[in-house]
């Protein structure tokens, strides 16, 4: 070598790509409606179970959820867990919940933050609500709903997580 | 009926955080020359090589089989890459087997890999994308309602993931090769140390690992002349099922039953836990081992974590059905390598080349790999004798 | 309000990877680093810039160094009159192969011309080194016509 | 060995931008039609599923598991998934039925290629140490291919254009062609350079698009009651990653697949090829050594529109269809992989 310099052992490679990225049509529809403040989910025309938030198809099935489904506010906690570390890219703050919520009418639940509550206290089954972001701030975004918050209903038997009507327990 | 195969050549690297000395092919590279070594063989006896890798965006080397080429000696001969998410070091291995028990190769090598210590494989799991619908809070947060849920049906004590990753980390203690050696860990420690995801603490996730491991699969004619002995395949197996769909059991996938009862009839297993020597099972977060010691059917529902807390599953205590004598997913964890680093510590059990940590007299094991959302299984089992 | 047809929005996959170089990449870099150029022997004697680590043919380990010149000849270009906003350049040029002055097995690289009539293939081509020289392959800025 | 039959084929059309729809509704109506064909209900009425993709064509890490959203997988199917063109999940589909593991298995590609820069984006496949960071696109590589035949009078300008004027005549009996018309090599020719020496109209366009194929032991083919055609032959081979110690300008590595694949013992009526650029057909019309007696890419090849991802096994469903359609009795399907045809696969394809 003809300087006195430290072999090159480590290089930084910079990889960007620029995408127009699009979301899909059963979830734009969501989107369009979560914009309006409506949760929807989408029902499968063969096994009749509602998806949220829809993706496209039935997995279980392999069809396409066409008939939108007007999902309650109230949800219940199927499971979840207390988070000590902090999301990348997110600004909130450890320790917090984030449960798997089945919405009133749906079956099958997705992941949401919980706040409002004892974490200590937060159980399977337990009954919770949407808080909505105020509606200005509404956007194409399931962060429309800030979060879930404990309410004060009965709690769910296990085998009944995932089946409620959007009518809720007294469905 | 498949043609018979076996690996005849095993090859791995020291797993750690970062091999800063090597490029990515020199890693690769590294697990196949000490494969080729272990076989007593040299590249032209290779008719095919079948990579396998986690997501592109660990690396940020888009199909890198393509740049792989010149490292694994493939100028000329079909190369072909897998990817099925964290079980596609399992589903390459199946797949290489595939080539040779499909009559139509004779020998093949096999490797798979992940150099994390180049990205960080959180950054490219919780990528943000627009309109994205669900929270990402990484693989610890999507496993961990899982666990708890395990935790609530079988009423499992709270220490049993502790256990485990006791038992796995002193497992790895014996393996030279594993990343994390913690040959003092203590109960006490596991609990004292951080919690991440609730009920995952940080000692009960495994590591993020540099590292990769390969195969040499032959024929029968070819296994029979081999330099050490072969590990035969007496059964593969692999499984899919949808992420999300209405009643999904994710506690205990369907997935992964019907994948164990597949692979189990192939080889002529009965009862798993008596008939199988050792397991090597993709154990990611330390509670799996009680959940999938019921998926795989080595307990019944509900009871997979007495098998734990009896010893049954360690090396050290003498148990009946040690799982993960290697250290497992628990002490090193290269994520596209750590589905067939599973296959290849089944096979060297049974080859009777494990060191340190060999199973006494092993002769039939299973390797087990899962990923996704514990929606992709592949399993192998391998034993000492032809069947 | 009415639903968009198309619901759609721009964003960047990215990241800065860290990459180990092992020996040869190591050593190659190292070299450009110092505005040297080396190659490296393959099993057949031909020499390979920038250095493989691995022979194609026979899959041996190189390990053979050769300094090579910073001078070389174009042995095919591919004229970009519209440079995309990744090239390394932001005004026409051309991408070549480009075989140096003791090298065998051409190189891939980005050459500066005025225009495509300035470039042709055997023309005579020289290295431009960055400004400043990290140990990474855009040391070379491009290479410009002698 | 096993016979093995392919007994149904289904395209998307091929289009610049799939618009709205994600990677499940884009493969969905293909898969149902595939089924529909064959006669069965979904992924559950065959033995194996393989599909090929690639994550970096739309940006997000494991693409292929929304594909498995698309298949009924309920109960578990027996699945899985190479990040290649999805040839080469009919290679390892082929394997697994030959080790006697599965009777039939169905095999999809898709890309949706529209939302990234796909020659950029496709830069980031070369050495990531030596090219990548150069950002070196794809259609610059084979503009330099192309111009090493022209320098060493391997081909002209014209045989370029008239390997585009054949191709957009062609695909306008393609009902999923993307580019289509009565182009005059003439027309061509007076296009103006795009990426010199290569022309717009010699670049495949970018398009988004999936394809599905079933395949079966010639038993289950027969139990079945559709037509259906035997691959007779099947083999892939790469080449060295540097561009540089490969002879550009022939294709070394197609010539061995397709005397592998016995593409020799008869006559070959018709030749699906997976060429992304027009000088690339040449290469690997001669590398096969094709004459007169064979049909090039009667469906207009990749030119008329390439499914990243699908295209290869598109053109073998080509071949398949032109067989069950009595229209030919043996031909052969190439597809392709990595920058300046790095690896290339041939199927030999005959009339049952």
């Amino acid at each position: 070598m003809s300087e006195e310099q430290e072999v090159v052992t480590v290089v930084k490679a910079p990889v960007y790509l620029k995408y127009n990225f699009t979301a899909g049509a059963a979830p734009a529809r969501f989107l369009a409606q979560i914009k309006k403040g409506v949760l929807t989910g989408q029902r499968c025309p063969k096994c009749s179970a509602v998806y949220v938030p829809p993706r496209g198809s039935c997995g279980g099935c392999g069809v396409a959820t066409e008939e939108e489904v007007v999902l309650s506010n109230k949800a219940t906690v199927q499971s979840f867990t207390i988070v000590y570390i902090p999301i990348p890219n997110n600004p909130i703050e450890p320790p917090y919940i984030i449960a798997n919520v089945v919405p009133d009418g749906a079956n099958i639940s997705f992941i949401h933050l919980m706040s409002e509550c004892v974490n200590e206290d937060v159980h399977i089954g337990a009954r919770v609500e949407a808080v909505w972001k105020p509606k200005e701030e509404w956007d194409f975004a399931m962060d429309n709903i800030r979060y879930y918050r404990p309410i004060d209903e009965p709690n769910v038997p296990v085998d009944q997580i995932g089946k409620l009507p959007v009518t809720g327990l007294e469905g | 009926m498949a043609n018979l195969a076996a690996v005849v050549g095993i090859g791995q690297t020291k797993y750690m955080t970062k091999r800063l000395d090597v490029s990515i092919a020199g890693l690769v590279r590294e697990a196949a020359v000490n494969a080729l070594q272990d076989a007593d063989l040299t590249w032209d006896d290779i008719d095919a090589v079948i990579l396998g890798k986690a997501p592109d965006m660990f690396e940020g080397v888009i199909m890198p089989e393509a740049y792989l080429t010149d490292a694994l000696g493939c100028n000329g001969k079909p190369m072909l890459r897998v990817h099925t998410a964290g079980s596609v070091g399992g589903s390459t291995a199946l797949v290489a087997a595939s080539h040779v028990q499909s009559g139509m190769f004779k020998r093949v090598l096999t490797v798979a890999f992940e150099k994390q210590s180049e990205s960080n494989a959180m950054w490219a799991l919780s990528n943000p994308q627009p309109f994205s619908t669900h929270l990402n809070a990484g693989a610890g947060g999507y496993f961990a309602p899982i666990i708890r849920e395990y935790m609530r049906r079988s009423n499992a004590p709270y220490n049993v993931g502790i256990k485990v990753a006791v038992k796995d980390r002193l497992h790895g203690a014996r393996n030279p090769l594993a990343h994390l050696q913690k040959p003092d860990i203590t109960m006490q420690e596991v609990e004292d140390s951080f919690m991440l995801w609730d009920p995952i603490r940080f000692l009960e996730a495994c590591p993020s690992s540099d590292g990769a491991c390969a195969m040499i699969i032959a024929n029968e004619e070819l296994a029979d002349k081999s330099a050490k002995k072969p590990a035969w395949i007496r059964g593969v197996a692999m499984r899919s099922e949808p992420t999300m769909f209405a009643g999904r059991d994710e506690v205990n996938p369907q997935a992964g039953r019907d994948c164990a009862a597949d692979v189990y009839k192939q080889a002529g297993i009965t009862d798993p836990r008596k008939d199988l020597d050792c397991a090597e099972v993709y154990v990611p977060f330390s509670w799996y081992e009680p959940m999938w010691l019921e998926n795989l059917g080595f307990a019944p529902e509900g009871e997979g974590w007495k098998l734990t807390m009896e010893g049954a599953t360690s090396l050290d205590e003498g148990g009946d059905i040690p799982w993960n004598c290697s250290g497992g997913v628990l002490s090193s964890n290269a994520i596209g390598a750590s589905g067939m680093i599973r296959f290849a510590e089944a096979a060297r059990q049974v080859r009777g080349d494990a060191g340190a940590h060999q199973v006494e007299g092993a002769k039939l094991a299973l390797g087990h790999a899962y990923g996704g959302g514990a929606q992709f299984f592949a399993m192998w089992v391998v034993g000492s004798e032809k069947p | 309000m009415s639903q968009p047809d198309v619901l759609n929005q721009a964003f960047e996959l990215g990241y800065t990877y860290t990459r180990s170089t092992g020996p040869v990449i190591g050593r190659f870099l190292t070299e450009l680093r110092n505005r040297n150029i080396v190659g490296i022997k393959a099993s057949d004697g031909r020499v390979v810039v920038p250095p493989m680590e691995y022979d194609p043919n026979t899959a041996e380990e190189l390990s053979e160094f050769v300094e090579v010149g910073q001078q070389g000849e174009v042995v095919s270009f591919a004229w970009v009159k519209e440079p995309r906003e990744a090239h390394p350049m932001d005004v026409p040029f051309a991408w070549a192969m480009i075989k140096l002055d003791g090298a065998d097995v051409p190189m891939i690289h980005c050459v500066a011309a005025a225009s495509e009539d300035a470039i042709a293939t055997g023309a005579r081509v020289q290295v431009v080194w960055a400004d400043e020289t990290i140990g990474y392959m855009t040391d070379i800025r491009c290479f410009e016509l002698v | 060995m096993k016979e093995i039959a392919i007994v149904g084929f289904k395209q998307s059309d091929s289009v610049s931008d799939a618009g709205a729809v994600n990677e499940v509704e884009m493969i969905m109506p293909v898969l149902s039609s595939v089924f529909q064909q064959v006669g069965i209900n979904n992924a559950q009425d065959v033995g194996f599923v393989c599909s090929g993709s690639c994550d970096y064509l739309q940006g997000a890490a494991f693409a292929f598991v929304a594909g498995v959203d698309a298949l009924g997988a309920v109960p578990p199917i027996k699945e899985s998934h190479v990040e290649m063109d999805a040839a080469w999940a009919l290679y390892e589909s082929i394997l697994k039925i030959r080790m006697g593991h599965a009777e039939s298995a169905l095999i999809y590609g898709f890309g949706k290629s529209s939302p990234g820069e796909l020659p950029i984006v496709m830069s980031q496949q070369l050495d990531p140490y030596y090219l990548a960071p150069l950002w070196v696109d794809s259609i610059s590589l084979a503009a330099l291919q192309a111009r090493l035949m022209l320098d060493q009078g391997l081909i002209t300008e014209r045989d370029m254009a008239e390997v585009v004027s054949r191709s957009r005549r062609n695909a306008m009996n393609n009902p999923h062609a993307q580019l289509a018309g009565d182009v005059a090599p003439d027309d061509v020719l007076a296009e103006e350079m795009y990426l010199s020496p290569l022309r717009k109209a010699d670049i495949c366009p970018v398009s988004d698009g999936a394809s599905a194929m079933i395949i079966a032991t010639v038993d289950k083919a027969k139990e079945w009651g559709v037509p259906y055609a035997i691959i007779s032959g099947i083999d892939h081979r790469i080449e060295t990653h540097n561009l540089g110690m490969r002879d550009l300008t022939d294709s070394v590595s197609t010539r061995t697949a397709a005397k592998r694949a016995g593409m020799d013992a008869g006559k070959v009526e018709v030749a699906e090829l997976y060429a992304p650029f027009s000088h690339q057909e040449i290469i690997l019309s001669r590398a096969l050594g094709l004459g007169d007696e064979t049909r090039i890419n009667p469906s207009g090849g990749v030119l008329a529109g390439n499914l990243m991802m699908a295209s290869g096994l598109s053109r073998i469903g080509e071949v398949f269809n032109r067989i069950v359609s009595g229209e030919v009795q043996r031909g052969i399907a190439h597809a392709t992989s990595g920058p300046c045809l790095q690896h290339n696969l041939v199927t030999v394809l005959e009339k049952a």
